[in-house]
C-alpha cells in the first residue's frame, strides 16, 4: 500500500504522536445534551471515527467557554463548568482505547450566534455590528468583559486538559470572537484592542497567554483560522499570512489548522463546507500560503474526499494533515479500509452537505447516505452475518432504499436479488444527478453498485417486477422500495392529463425537452425545482420560478442554497415567491399559467411555453396492494420493534409463505436519508 | 562332478570375484566423492548405519505402508540373503541353520520383489523407469535363483535336482542377480543407492537429524574464502557428493514439491540425478523419470569441474525452489536438496550477480536500507504510532529500557499494512497476558532470511551480525515474533555468529499464555476454518501443535487439508521466490487456496506474514486469511481486554522493568 | 474594470412585449436617474391580458435585444501597464526553452527572475529574450520580456545545442549581460546552460529555486540538499524560482541578432523514435485519449489509441464498471495529468476529472451532449457518436501516415 | 557488438541513498557502466577521483561497481574538497579515450551536472547528455548512434562524431547487479592526482533541503469576490469551437495533432 505512504507518516504535534495524516475536524454535531454534556451518542460517534483509524479528531465544533455565548441551539459543548470534566473522561478514554487522539475546539462566539434562548445573554462583539446569517443583534464589548471572557477561555482549556483530552483548537475562523476581533470590518474599536495590527491581535494574544499558563507548554494548543475571508472589507490572503506568522512568532501554538473563506454572509458560508459544486480542495492554496509562513504543522480541511486526493496533497507538502471530516461522516471506516486495500469500499462524501444544512438548522448531524452514522449505539457500520437461517430477500426497486435493503440483506448472508426496470440503479437519485452542479449525487449509487457486485447480488435490470414475477421467485422476504411517481394529479386545472403540465422528473430525465419560455412551479422547494430550474437555464430557456412558499428553495439548508442561487441569478433565473399555481390552460400555440397570490388572492398570468410543476412524490402502492393479503405479515412493519432498532418479531416466529414490507418513498415521501435508514434499521436483523 | 558340486566351485569363485569388483568400483566411487570439498567427517556415525538404516530411513519410508513393507521383505531378506551367502559359499560354513535361513531369507525377499514388481506394472509417474524397471526382475531372479539353489541344500529337494539345465539356468540367474545386487552397488546401477546410502546415512552433514533430532539451518560459509558458493560439482562438500549418490528415484520429492505441481522448472530428484551426472560426467539423457516441467531430458550434460549453471542444470530450476524443504522431509535417504541448491544459488548470487527477476532490487535494498522494499530505516517504527510500545534502548528521556521479559521482533511486517493487524492483534494479546514486552525500534534489520535464501550469504552475515550486535546490548528472556522465517533465522542460524538466544514463535507462546489461563479465549463460535502450516514453523522447526492448540482452545474443529503438517504444501512465498518470480503453469498459492477450498472452510488460519501475504493475494472470492493472533484477538474474552487497558497506560507512563 | 453589468429584467419583459402600453417607451432605452443609475419601476409587471388578467409574456418579438443584454462572456480585456526600458543600463539575458514554440511555466519563472534581477538595486536593466526556432507565442510582452533575439532557421528545428552555444556566447559577448539565465529543464535549457558555462568558463548556480538578496540557494545533492551561495553570472534556475509576471507588459523588442560563425557540430539530429505510449506513465503522457461511459465499443478504443499512439487514460466510471484497470484513472481522485493534447471520449467532465485536468493544453471532446462540462472546457468539441468519429479519425490518421510513407519513398529514390 | 578497439571510461562516484543517506553506488554512474560493459566488455576502464575512505560503508559503496564485474577500478587520488573536474581532465588528456560516460549528475554534493561538460570542453571532445542507450558506434567514420532521453518518455536519436562524452540517463537499462566476489576481490589501481582545490564551495552555506511543494493556482484578483469565484470556479476553458458531424468533427482533431506535432 505504499501508493498511500504520505497518509501513514505520524507526526508530532507537541508531545503528541498522531499516528497519521488524516483528521476529522472540529464540526458542531448537535448531540451534546443536558447543558452541553458530552453524551453516549457523541462518544460513540468519535470512538467509531478512532476505532476506523482516523489520526486526530477535533471534536465540539464552536464549543463554548463562557455562559454568555449560548450554547444550546446547536447543541454544542459546554466547557463553562466542571460539570464537563468526568464527561471528557469518558470520550477521551474511548478514543484512546483505539489508539486515537482527541481534541476539543473552544471558543466564545461573540456576535455569531443567537440570544433569545439559554441564557437570553446580550451578545458580545468589539464593535457592536450585527451579523448577518444569525441575524442576532449585539452589544460592543467592555474591558471588564473581556478579560472575564480571556480568564473563561483559560478555565475551559483546563477543563480540556483536566478531562484526558490531548488538546485544544482555538476557533478564530467562521468570525467567532477573536477573529472579530482581528477583522477590521467588526472591529471599529478605537482604544487598545482596535486599530493598527497588533491592537487587533491583542484580544487573541491575551487569550493565547492565559492558555498557556493554565494548561502549560506541553499540552496541544492549536489555532483554526481563515485563509482569506473574501469580505470587501475583511482580511485577505496576505493579511491572515501576516495573522498566521504572528501568532506563530509567539511559539506558543502547536498547529494551525486552515479553512478557506469567512462565513458572515450566507453567500460565504457556503464555502466553509463546500457542497458537490465546488471542486475538489478549492482553497488548499490558501492553507499552503500559511505553511509558508509557519513553523508548526498545518491542516486543511474542505472537499478532502478520496484517498488518492489526500495522498496528492500530503505527498505534495501542501499542508501537513488533511481534514477528512465529511469523508469521516460517511465512512467512520475510512483510514480502515485504505489500509485493508478496500479502496473500493469506502464510501465517499459526496457533498450533498445534509450533515451540516441539519446542523445550521440546530437538528443533529446525520449522513445522507450512512445511517449507522452517530446512531452507533443502534445501527451498526459492519453488518455482522447472521447466525441464523438464511432467507431469499427479494428486493423490489433500485432506488436508495432497494440498494441499501439488498446491500444490509446480502452483507447478512442471504440469497438477494434485486429487481429495477430502468436499465441502471439509483432510483430519484439518477434523476437528481442530471442537473447542472448536481451530478456528484451520482456517487451514492456508485457506491452500491460497486458493493452489491462485490456481495454477489443478484441485479435484475430493465425487468419490470409484477405480482406473478414476484411470486415465482419464492421468497421468504418481498421488500417494496419501488418509490412512487410526481404528484401532479393534486390540482386537475394544472392540465395534466392534457399535456398542459410536465414534472421535474419529466425534464431532468430527459423525457420531455426544455422549452423556450418556462414557468417552474415548486411548492415543495426543496432540491428538485431549484435543480428543474437549473436544468432548463442551463439549456437556454427562459426561467421563472415561482412558489406559494416564502422563497424558492426556502427547505434546502444554508449551505447549498447559495450555490443553486449563485447559478440561478447568473443564467437570469426570475425568483417569484408567495404565488399559488391555479390552472394552466391553452391559447394558441402558447400556454397560460394563472397565479394567485397567497396574500391578496390577486391573480395575474403568465405566457409561456412549458410549465413544470413540483409537487412532491405519491407512492405507488398497486404491487403492494397485490401482494399484501397473502403475505405473512400483512404487509405491515412492527413499528415499535422497528423504531427501537429491534428485530421483527415475525422473523422469529414458524409460519409459511413471504413476509412484506415497504420502503422509503413507496411508503410516503421522505429523503434519501429516510429511505436508507428505514431500509438498514429493517434490515440488519434478518 | 556333479551339478551341484559344480555350483558350489562356481559360486565360490563368482562370488568372489564379485565382492572383488564390489570393491573395486567402491574406491572408484569412493574416488568421485573425494573430488568434493574437506568437511567434518563423522567416524562416529558409521556405527550408528544400522540403527539409522533401521529407524530413521524406516521412518520416513514408513509413511507409506506398501512400499514400507515391501522394502522390508525386499531389503531385509537380500540383507540376509547376502550375509548368509557370503557364509556359505566364500567362508564355506556349511552349517545347515544357515541353509534353511538363505532359504527363508531368499524367500522373504522374493515375495517382496513381487511386490516391487506389482508396483511397477503400472508405476506412478514420480518413480523413475528404464534400469529402475529392471531392478524388480533382477530382485526375483536372485531371490529365486538362491531360494531354487538351496532347496535341495536343505533337502527338501534331491541333490541335483534338475541336473544341468538347471544348473545352468542358476548359473546365468546368480551372474544376473549377484551383478546387479553386488556390483551393481558400487558401479552405478539402481542398487548403488544401498551403498552410498549406507554410507550417507553415516557420514551425514547433519547428524543432529537423527534420533528425531532436527538440523534446518544452513550453514555458514567464510566469505573470504576464494570461491563463494558451488559453480562446479567438485564445488561441494564430499558428504554432499555421497549423498547425491544415495537417491534411490522414489520420486517422492517430486510429490511434494510445489514448484514442480506449479509447473515451474524444477524436480527435486532430476535435481540430485543431475548432480551425480555432474560428479560422474555425462548427460542427462538416460534419466527415466519425470522431466523438470518444460525443459527436455537429454539436451544437458556434466562434469565434476564442468560448471553446473545452465549446462547441466538451468539457473531457473534453482530458483523455483520457495525452500519450502518439503523434498528433504520426504526424502527417505535424507538428501539435502535445499542445502544443495542453496550453495548453487550462492555462487549466482555472490560471484555471478545473477540473482533472478528483483533480487538484484532487494539485495541492493536491503545493504542500503535494512530492509527489502527500501523503505526508510527511520520508519520501522511508523506502523507503532498509536501503540505506546516500550522500545530498547538508552535514552531514559523517551522511556526507553536495557531489559524486558520479552523481545518482541517485528520484522518486516512493520513496513506492510496487512500485517501490521498480525502485530497489531499480537500487541493487544501480549498486554492482556501482563507479558512484560519490549521492542527494538528502528535499531532493528531485516533478519536476513531472504538474503540469505537469495545466496547473498554477505548480506544475511552483515544483518545478522548487527542484530545479534543490538540485543547483545539488552537483557530479555525469550524473542517472540509473529514472522516464522524471523524465527527461524534467529532460533537456528544466528547461532554461528555468537547469537543464541532463546526464540519462540508467537503460536508457541501464546499457546503456553493459554494453557497457563493467562489468554483466555472464547470457545463459543462455530468457525469453518482450516490451517495453513508455515514451512519455517512445520517442517523447519517441527511447531505443528501449539497452533492447532490455540485454534481448539477457540473452540475450532480444524478442517485438515490433506496436505497438512510435514506435509503441508507450501504457500510459495519462502526462499525468494516471488522475488525471483519463476513461471510456471499455475501459481503457487493459487493451488494452496484450491486446497483450502476443498476443505469447504472459510477461514484459513495462518501463522506467517510471508504466507498471509501470498494467500490474500489469490483472487478474490476465496476463504478470507487470518493471522492466529487476529483470531485469537477477536476470541479473547472481554474483560481481560478492559484490565489491559490500565496496562497501556503503565507502560506509557513508567516503562521501566 | 468599472463596468458593472447593469440589468433591468422587468424593462426586459417590457421591451419584448410589443402589447404593452410601455412598449414603446422602453425599446428606446433603459431610463436612467440624474446620478446615472437606473430607475425601475417595480410596478410596471406585465399587461392586462384578454379575460382581465394581470399577464407577463417574456417570449415577445424583441428577443434579439434580449440576448444581446444577456452577460456576455467576452470580459473586455484588461489593460495592464507598460513597463519601459528606454536606455537600459545592463542587460539580462534569458534563454528560452519554447516547447511546441511556446512559452511554457518554466519560462515564465525564469522570466520572472530575470526581471527581478533586471529591477534589483536601482533598476534600470532589460530583459532580453533569446528564442531559437519556431516562435508561436503571442504574449512574451505579457511575461516580461523588454527585448527579444529571434533566432530562426531551418536547423533550429532540430537539436542543435552547439550552434545555440556559439550564437549566445556571440550574443553575450556583444551585451555583456549582467546575468544570463537557462531554465534547468530537460526541455532543453539544462543542456544548453552546462555547454554555454563550460564554454565561458563561468560557474553556474544550477538549480537555483530563491533569490535572496546576493545570494542565491540552490538544490543540491540531487535534490536532498540547500546550497545558499553567492549570487552568479550564470544561473541555471528551477520552475517556480520566481512568480511569473502577471502586472506589466513589457515592450518586447526585437534585436538584431550579432551573426554568429557556423559551429562546428558533433552531434546531428536524426529526429525522435517512436516508444510504445501505454509504457509512459500516465502523469508524464504529452498525449492521452482518455474513455468514458459513453464508450460502447473498447475494443475500438484501444485500437485508436494505439493507431494515434497515444497514452490510454479513462474516467471513474469507466473503471468503475469495469472497462478499464485502476491505475488509467484521470482525476483528482485518480492521476493528475499534464498532457500537451487530451482527448477525452464520451466523458461529461466530473468536477474531479476536470481537476485532474487542469493542467493539459488542449483539450479535445467528443461527446454526444453539447451542454456537458468537458464541451465547455475543451478547445475543441465534436458532438455527436463517438464510435464514427474515432473510426473516422483512424481512417484519416492512417490515409496519413501512408501518405507520409509514399512521400519518404520517394525522397529516398 | 564487437568495439575491441575501442577505449570506453566510465567515471564512477560514490552515491547516497535517497532515504537512508548511507553511500551507495550511484543509480546513473552504475547504468554508465552498464552501458559501458554492453559496448566493449572487459576492455571497459573505470575511473573515481577521490581517496580511498577509512569508512568501510563508503569503500562498500565503490566496490559495488567492481561487483559488476569489473577487474579494476583506477583510483584518482584527491584530497576531499578538490575540484574533481581538473583532476580528471588532467588524467584523461592521456588516455584519448574514444568515449568517456558518466551520470547525469552526482548524488551528493554540488551535484550540478557540470562535469562531463567540462571534461568536454577541456578535451575538445562532443558532448551528449541523458543519453539511455548507444545503438551503434561506427569505428571507421568515427560516429555512433544513440538515444536520448526527453521528456514525456520520448527519445531522440542522435548521431555523434568520436571521440564523446556521454552522460547517462535514468532511462537507460537497468545496471546489473553488483557482485560480493568479485566486489570484494577486485582492486584498485591508485594513481596519484594533482590537487586543484575548490575555494569556492568551501564557503557555502548548505542545509537539508526545504520541501518545495509545486505552486498550487494564483490568484490574482484584487477584489474579495473575484478571488473566491476564481478559487471556486470549475476549470473551464472557454470559447472552444464546436464541431457537429463526423467528417468534420474527425477532420477537425486531425488538424489538431497535426498542428501540435502528435501524428
Amino acid at each position: 500500500m505504499a501508493q498511500f505512504d504520505a497518509l501513514f507518516q505520524p507526526l508530532k504535534i507537541n508531545q503528541l504522536t498522531i499516528r497519521n495524516r488524516v483528521v476529522s475536524t472540529a464540526h458542531a454535531e448537535v448531540y451534546a445534551t443536558e447543558g452541553g454534556m458530552t453524551t453516549e451518542r457523541y462518544v460513540k460517534y468519535y470512538e467509531e471515527k478512532a476505532k476506523g483509524g482516523v489520526g486526530l479528531s477535533i471534536c465540539g465544533g464552536s464549543s463554548v467557554v463562557s455562559i454568555d455565548s449560548p450554547q444550546d441551539w446547536w447543541k454544542s459543548v459546554n466547557l463553562s463548568t466542571d460539570r464537563i470534566i468526568p464527561h471528557f473522561q469518558n470520550l477521551a478514554d474511548a478514543v484512546h482505547k483505539h489508539g486515537g487522539k482527541i481534541m476539543i475546539q473552544i471558543t466564545h462566539m461573540g456576535r455569531r450566534s443567537r440570544w433569545d434562548g439559554g441564557n437570553w445573554s446580550t451578545l458580545v462583539s468589539p464593535s457592536g455590528i450585527r451579523e448577518p446569517v444569525h441575524r442576532a443583534t449585539c452589544k460592543t464589548i467592555e474591558i471588564e468583559e473581556m478579560q472575564r471572557i480571556i480568564g473563561d477561555y483559560a478555565k475551559a482549556a483546563g477543563r480540556a486538559k483536566a478531562g484526558g483530552l490531548d488538546g485544544i483548537e482555538l476557533s478564530a475562523v467562521h468570525q467567532h470572537l477573536i477573529d472579530q476581533f482581528w477583522s477590521p470590518r467588526v472591529n471599529q474599536r478605537d482604544d487598545e484592542y482596535g486599530g493598527s495590527f497588533e491592537n487587533r491581535m491583542r484580544f487573541g494574544m491575551e487569550v493565547l497567554h492565559a492558555i498557556r499558563a493554565e494548561v502549560g507548554r506541553e499540552f496541544a494548543v492549536g489555532l483554526r483560522i481563515c485563509g482569506d475571508e473574501f469580505h470587501p472589507d475583511g482580511l485577505n490572503h496576505d493579511d491572515m499570512k501576516q495573522v498566521a506568522a504572528y501568532y506563530d512568532a509567539t511559539g506558543l501554538l502547536d498547529f494551525f489548522s486552515v479553512i478557506g473563506s469567512g462565513c458572515d454572509t450566507h453567500n460565504t458560508l457556503a464555502n466553509v463546507i463546500p457542497n458537490m459544486s465546488y471542486p475538489p480542495e478549492p482553497f488548499l492554496h490558501l492553507a499552503a500560503g500559511i505553511k509558508e509562513v509557519v513553523n508548526v504543522p498545518v491542516m486543511h480541511a474542505q472537499n478532502i474526499k478520496d484517498p488518492n486526493q489526500a495522498q496528492r496533497i500530503l505527498e505534495a507538502g501542501y499542508v501537513d494533515f488533511v481534514g477528512m471530516t465529511r469523508a469521516h461522516i460517511a465512512d467512520p471506516h475510512l483510514i480502515a479500509k485504505i489500509k485493508l486495500n478496500q479502496i473500493d469500499q469506502i464510501k465517499q462524501c459526496v457533498g450533498a452537505n445534509y450533515c451540516i444544512d441539519r446542523q445550521y438548522q440546530g437538528l443533529d448531524v446525520l449522513c445522507i447516505q450512512n445511517a449507522a452514522t452517530s446512531r452507533e449505539s443502534t445501527m451498526p457500520h459492519i453488518i455482522a452475518k447472521t447466525e441464523g437461517i438464511v432467507r431469499k430477500v427479494v428486493v423490489i426497486g433500485g432506488g436508495p432504499a432497494g440498494m441499501e435493503a439488498a446491500r444490509v440483506s446480502a452483507e447478512r448472508g442471504h440469497d438477494v436479488t434485486l429487481i429495477e426496470k430502468n436499465p441502471e440503479l439509483g432510483g430519484q437519485i439518477t434523476i437528481a444527478s442530471k442537473a447542472p452542479q448536481r451530478d456528484q449525487i451520482a456517487g451514492i449509487t456508485r457506491w452500491f453498485a460497486l458493493e452489491l457486485d462485490r456481495l454477489g447480488v443478484d441485479l435484475r435490470l430493465n425487468t419490470a417486477a409484477d405480482e406473478a414475477l414476484i411470486r415465482s421467485l419464492n421468497a421468504d422476504v418481498v421488500i417494496l422500495a419501488v418509490g412512487g411517481q410526481p404528484f401532479l394529479g393534486q390540482n386537475p386545472h394544472w392540465g395534466v392529463e392534457e399535456g398542459l403540465s410536465v414534472s421535474t422528473w419529466d425534464i431532468l430525465s430527459g423525457k420531455v425537452a426544455p422549452g423556450k419560455n418556462v414557468l417552474v412551479y415548486d411548492t415543495i422547494c426543496e432540491f428538485s425545482g431549484l435543480s428543474a430550474a437549473d436544468f432548463l437555464a442551463q439549456n437556454g430557456s427562459l426561467v421563472e420560478m415561482v412558489t406559494d412558499d416564502i422563497k424558492p428553495g426556502a427547505a434546502v439548508g444554508g449551505t447549498t442554497f447559495p450555490t443553486y442561487y449563485r447559478s440561478l441569478y447568473e443564467k437570469d433565473v426570475i425568483m417569484s415567491s408567495d404565488l399559488i399555481l391555479e390552472k394552466v390552460y391553452r391559447e394558441g400555440d402558447k400556454l397560460v399559467a394563472v397565479l394567485e397570490n397567497e396574500y391578496t388572492g390577486q391573480q395575474e398570468e403568465r405566457v409561456v411555453d412549458q410549465v413544470v410543476i413540483e409537487n412532491g412524490v405519491r407512492p405507488d402502492e398497486e404491487i403492494y396492494l397485490q401482494l399484501k393479503s397473502d403475505s405473512r405479515n400483512k404487509g405491515q412493519i412492527d413499528i415499535e420493534a422497528l423504531y427501537a432498532a429491534l428485530p421483527q418479531p415475525i422473523l422469529s416466529e414458524e409460519g409459511e409463505g413471504y413476509l412484506l414490507y415497504r420502503i422509503g418513498d413507496c411508503v410516503s415521501q421522505r429523503n434519501t436519508h429516510a429511505a436508507i435508514y428505514d431500509a438498514l434499521r429493517l434490515c440488519k436483523d434478518f | 562332478m556333479s551339478s551341484s558340486e559344480f555350483l558350489s566351485q562356481f559360486l565360490f569363485t563368482l562370488i568372489s570375484f564379485a565382492l572383488l569388483l564390489m570393491l573395486v568400483g567402491a574406491v572408484k566411487r569412493m574416488l568421485l566423492w573425494s573430488q568434493g570439498q574437506s568437511s567434518t567427517i563423522h567416524w562416529l556415525g558409521l556405527l550408528q548405519i544400522p540403527r539409522r538404516y533401521l529407524v530413521d530411513l524406516h521412518h520416513v519410508v514408513a509413511r507409506d505402508k506398501y512400499m514400507s513393507n515391501t522394502h522390508v521383505a525386499t531389503a531385509g531378506g537380500f540383507v540376509l540373503s547376502s550375509i548368509l551367502i557370503v557364509l556359505l559359499y566364500v567362508f564355506q560354513l556349511k552349517l545347515q541353520i544357515l541353509t534353511w535361513a538363505l532359504l527363508g531369507s531368499s524367500l522373504l525377499m522374493f515375495v517382496g520383489s513381487i511386490f516391487v514388481m506389482i508396483r511397477r506394472r503400472n508405476p506412478p509417474p514420480n518413480l523413475s523407469l528404464g534400469q529402475w524397471q529392471r531392478l524388480p526382475k533382477s530382485l526375483m531372479v536372485f531371490s529365486l535363483s538362491f531360494f531354487i539353489l538351496t532347496l535341495p541344500a536343505t533337502g527338501i529337494l534331491p541333490s541335483d535336482t534338475g541336473g544341468w539345465l538347471l544348473a545352468l539356468l542358476l548359473v546365468a540367474g546368480i551372474i544376473w542377480g549377484i551383478g546387479e545386487m553386488f556390483c551393481g552397488m558400487t558401479w552405478g546401477g539402481p542398487m548403488k543407492h544401498a551403498f552410498a546410502g549406507a554410507l550417507h546415512l553415516g557420514l551425514h552433514r547433519r547428524q543432529e537429524r537423527f534420533g528425531g533430532g532436527q538440523s534446518t539451518g544452513l550453514k555458514a560459509i567464510d566469505l573470504s574464502s576464494k570461491k563463494l558458493g558451488v559453480e562446479k560439482p567438485i564445488d561441494f562438500k564430499w558428504n554432499q557428493l555421497l549423498s547425491f549418490d544415495a537417491c534411490v528415484e522414489c520420486g517422492r520429492c517430486e510429490n511434494n514439491c510445489p514448484a514442480f505441481a506449479a509447473g515451474q522448472p524444477l524436480n527435486p530428484k532430476k535435481l540430485i540425478q543431475d548432480m551425480v551426472i555432474g560428479m560422474a560426467g555425462g548427460d542427462d539423457a538416460k534419466f527415466a523419470g519425470s522431466p523438470y516441467p518444460g525443459i527436455k531430458v537429454g539436451t544437458h550434460k556434466g562434469g565434476a569441474i564442468i560448471p553446473i549453471v545452465n549446462v547441466l542444470v538451468e539457473s531457473d530450476t534453482l530458483w523455483s525452489c520457495t525452500t519450502c524443504r518439503a523434498c528433504v522431509d520426504a526424502c527417505p535417504m535424507m538428501i539435502e536438496h535445499v542445502d544443495a541448491i542453496v550453495d548453487m544459488r550462492r555462487f549466482e548470487t555472490m560471484e555471478k550477480g545473477q540473482t533472478p527477476g528483483k533480487g538484484s532490487e532487494i539485495l541492493e535494498n536491503l545493504s542500503a536500507t535494512d530492509n527489502p522494499n527500501g523503505f526508510a530505516p527511520s520508519t520501522r517504527m511508523n506502523w507503532a504510532a498509536d501503540q505506546n510500545l516500550t522500545v530498547f534502548g538508552h535514552n531514559e528521556k523517551k522511556q526507553e529500557v536495557t531489559q524486558a521479559d520479552v523481545l518482541l521482533w517485528v520484522g518486516d511486517a512493520a513496513f506492510d499494512m496487512r500485517n501490521q493487524r498480525t502485530l497489531r492483534a499480537m500487541i493487544k494479546l501480549l498486554r492482556a497476558a501482563k507479558v512484560n514486552f519490549a521492542v527494538l525500534g528502528d535499531a532493528e534489520c531485516d533478519s536476513g532470511d531472504l538474503a540469505r535464501r537469495l545466496g547473498d550469504e554477505a548480506t544475511f552475515q552483515r544483518l545478522a551480525n548487527s542484530n545479534i550486535s543490538t540485543m547483545n546490548k539488552y537483557k530479555f528472556n525469550t524473542i517472540v515474533t509473529a514472522d516464522p522465517h524471523a524465527f527461524h533465522c534467529i532460533k537456528n542460524e544466528y547461532g554461528e555468529f555468537g547469537g543464541n538466544y532463546n526464540v519462540m514463535h508467537h503460536t508457541g507462546f501464546f499457546a503456553e499464555l493459554v494453557s497457563q489461563q493467562k489468554i483466555k479465549l472464547d470457545n463459543s463460535k462455530e468457525l469453518a476454518l482450516t490451517y495453513h502450516d508455515p514451512c519455517y514453523l512445520g517442517r523447519y522447526n517441527g511447531e505443528y501443535d501449539a497452533p492447532r492448540f490455540l485454534l481448539e482452545s477457540m473452540g475450532v474443529k480444524i478442517k485438515e487439508m490433506d496436505r497438512s503438517k510435514s506435509t503441508a504444501r507450501c504457500c510459495g512465498g519462502g526462499g525468494g521466490a516471488p522475488v525471483t518470480d519463476i513461471p510456471g503453469k499455475q501459481r503457487i498459492p493459487d493451488m494452496r487456496m484450491a486446497d483450502v477450498i476443498e476443505t469447504k472452510a472459510e477461514i484459513v488460519a495462518v501463522a506467517c506474514p510471508g504466507c498471509s501475504a501470498m494467500l490474500e493475494g489469490v483472487v478474490e472470492p476465496r476463504p478470507e486469511v487470518k493471522d492466529i493472533a487476529e483470531l485469537m484477538l477477536d476470541a479473547l474474552i472481554e474483560g481481560v481486554v478492559e484490565d489491559t487497558a490500565e496496562v497501556v497506560v503503565e507502560d506509557m507512563v513508567g516503562g521501566a522493568v | 474594470m468599472s463596468e458593472l453589468f447593469r440589468r433591468d429584467p422587468r424593462a426586459q419583459w417590457i421591451a419584448r412585449n410589443r402589447l404593452h402600453p410601455m412598449h414603446q417607451a422602453l425599446v428606446i432605452g433603459p431610463v436612467f436617474g440624474p446620478s446615472g443609475l437606473l430607475r425601475k419601476n417595480l410596478h410596471i409587471i406585465g399587461f392586462i391580458g384578454p379575460n382581465g388578467l394581470k399577464r407577463i409574456d417574456r417570449s415577445g418579438a424583441s428577443n434579439d435585444s434580449e440576448q444581446g443584454s444577456r452577460r456576455s462572456a467576452t470580459a473586455s480585456e484588461v489593460i495592464l501597464p507598460l513597463h519601459q526600458v528606454v536606455e537600459p543600463a545592463f542587460y539580462i539575458v534569458v534563454v528560452l526553452d519554447l516547447v511546441s514554440g511556446r512559452l511554457n511555466g518554466h519560462d515564465k519563472d525564469t522570466l520572472g527572475l530575470a526581471q527581478q534581477l533586471a529591477n534589483r538595486n536601482n533598476g534600470g536593466g532589460a530583459v532580453v529574450a533569446i528564442a531559437f526556432g519556431e516562435l508561436k507565442d503571442d504574449s512574451l510582452n505579457k511575461a516580461g520580456v523588454d527585448r527579444l533575439i529571434h533566432i530562426n532557421d531551418e536547423q533550429y528545428a532540430h537539436y542543435n545545442p552547439e550552434q545555440r552555444c556559439n550564437d549566445l556566447q556571440g550574443i553575450i559577448g556583444e551585451l555583456e549581460p549582467q546575468h544570463i539565465l537557462l531554465p534547468d529543464s530537460i526541455n532543453g535549457g539544462g543542456d544548453l546552460g552546462r555547454r554555454l558555462a563550460a564554454a565561458l568558463q563561468q560557474r553556474p548556480a544550477c538549480g537555483v529555486w530563491k533569490l535572496n538578496d546576493d545570494t542565491v540557494i540552490c538544490r543540491g545533492s540531487a535534490g536532498k540538499r540547500d546550497i545558499t551561495r553567492p549570487l552568479s553570472k550564470l544561473l541555471l534556475v528551477m520552475e517556480e524560482c520566481s512568480e511569473p509576471i502577471s502586472e506589466t507588459r513589457h515592450e518586447n523588442i526585437l534585436m538584431s541578432q550579432a551573426s554568429s560563425p557556423l559551429a562546428n557540430g558533433k552531434l546531428f539530429d536524426q529526429g525522435n523514435i517512436s516508444v510504445d505510449p501505454n509504457a509512459i506513465p500516465l502523469a508524464e503522457a504529452g498525449f492521452i485519449l482518455s474513455g468514458g461511459n459513453g464508450i460502447n465499443d473498447w475494443e475500438q478504443f484501444h485500437h485508436t489509441a494505439s493507431v494515434l499512439g497515444a497514452t490510454e487514460g479513462a474516467s471513474r466510471v469507466a473503471v468503475d464498471d469495469g472497462n478499464m484497470p485502476r491505475e488509467r484513472q484521470v482525476g483528482a481522485t485518480g492521476t493528475w495529468v499534464t498532457a500537451q493534447v487530451y482527448i477525452a471520449v464520451g466523458i461529461s467532465g466530473a468536477i474531479q476529472h476536470m481537476q485532474g485536468i487542469g493542467q493539459c493544453d488542449k483539450v479535445v471532446a467528443i461527446n454526444t451532449d453539447e451542454g456537458c462540462d468537458m464541451v465547455k472546457r475543451a478547445d475543441i468539441s465534436a458532438i455527436g457518436d463517438s464510435t464514427e468519429i474515432l473510426a473516422r479519425l483512424v481512417e484519416l490518421v492512417e490515409q496519413r501516415k501512408q501518405a507520409k510513407q509514399t512521400n519518404n519513398e520517394g525522397d529516398d529514390k | 557488438m564487437s568495439n575491441n578497439n575501442l577505449s570506453v571510461i566510465s567515471l564512477v562516484s560514490i552515491g547516497e541513498h535517497p532515504t537512508s543517506r548511507r553511500p551507495r553506488r550511484a543509480e546513473q554512474d552504475a547504468r554508465a557502466i552498464e552501458l559501458g560493459i554492453k559496448l566493449v566488455g572487459d576492455n571497459l576502464q573505470t575511473l573515481h577521483a577521490g581517496e580511498l575512505s577509512d569508512d568501510d560503508s563508503q569503500q562498500t559503496a565503490l566496490r559495488s561497481y567492481l561487483g559488476m564485474g569489473l577487474a579494476e577500478i583506477n583510483l584518482l587520488e584527491m584530497p576531499e574538497n578538490s575540484d574533481a573536474v581538473l583532476v580528471i581532465a588532467e588524467h584523461l588528456k592521456q588516455k584519448k579515450p574514444d568515449i568517456i560516460l558518466t551520470g547525469v549528475r552526482a548524488e551528493n554534493g554540488e551535484s550540478s551536472g557540470m562535469l562531463p561538460y567540462l571534461l568536454a570542453e577541456q578535451l575538445g571532445m562532443a558532448m551528449v547528455t541523458s543519453i539511455a542507450e548507444i545503438l551503434s558506434v561506427d569505428e571507421v567514420n568515427k560516429q555512433a548512434e544513440v538515444l536520448q532521453a526527453l521528456p514525456r518518455g520520448q527519445r531522440r536519436k542522435l548521431k555523434v562524431d568520436l571521440p564523446f562524452i556521454a552522460s547517462v540517463d535514468m532511462a537507460a537499462a537497468l545496471p546489473r547487479q553488483s557482485a560480493f566476489g568479485p566486489a570484494r576481490r577486485g582492486q584498485f589501481e591508485e594513481i596519484l592526482g594533482t590537487s586543484f582545490t575548490d575555494q569556492e564551495s568551501s564557503e557555502w552555506q548548505t542545509a537539508d533541503a526545504k520541501k518545495r511543494p509545486k505552486r498550487l493556482k494564483i490568484i490574482k484578483a484584487k477584489t474579495a469576490a473575484d478571488r473566491f469565484k476564481a478559487a471556486t470556479a470549475k476549470a473551464s476553458g472557454g470559447g472552444g469551437k464546436v464541431v457537429h458531424g463526423v467528417e468534420e468533427s474527425a477532420q477537425a482533431i486531425l488538424d489538431l495533432l497535426v498542428e501540435e506535432g502528435l501524428v
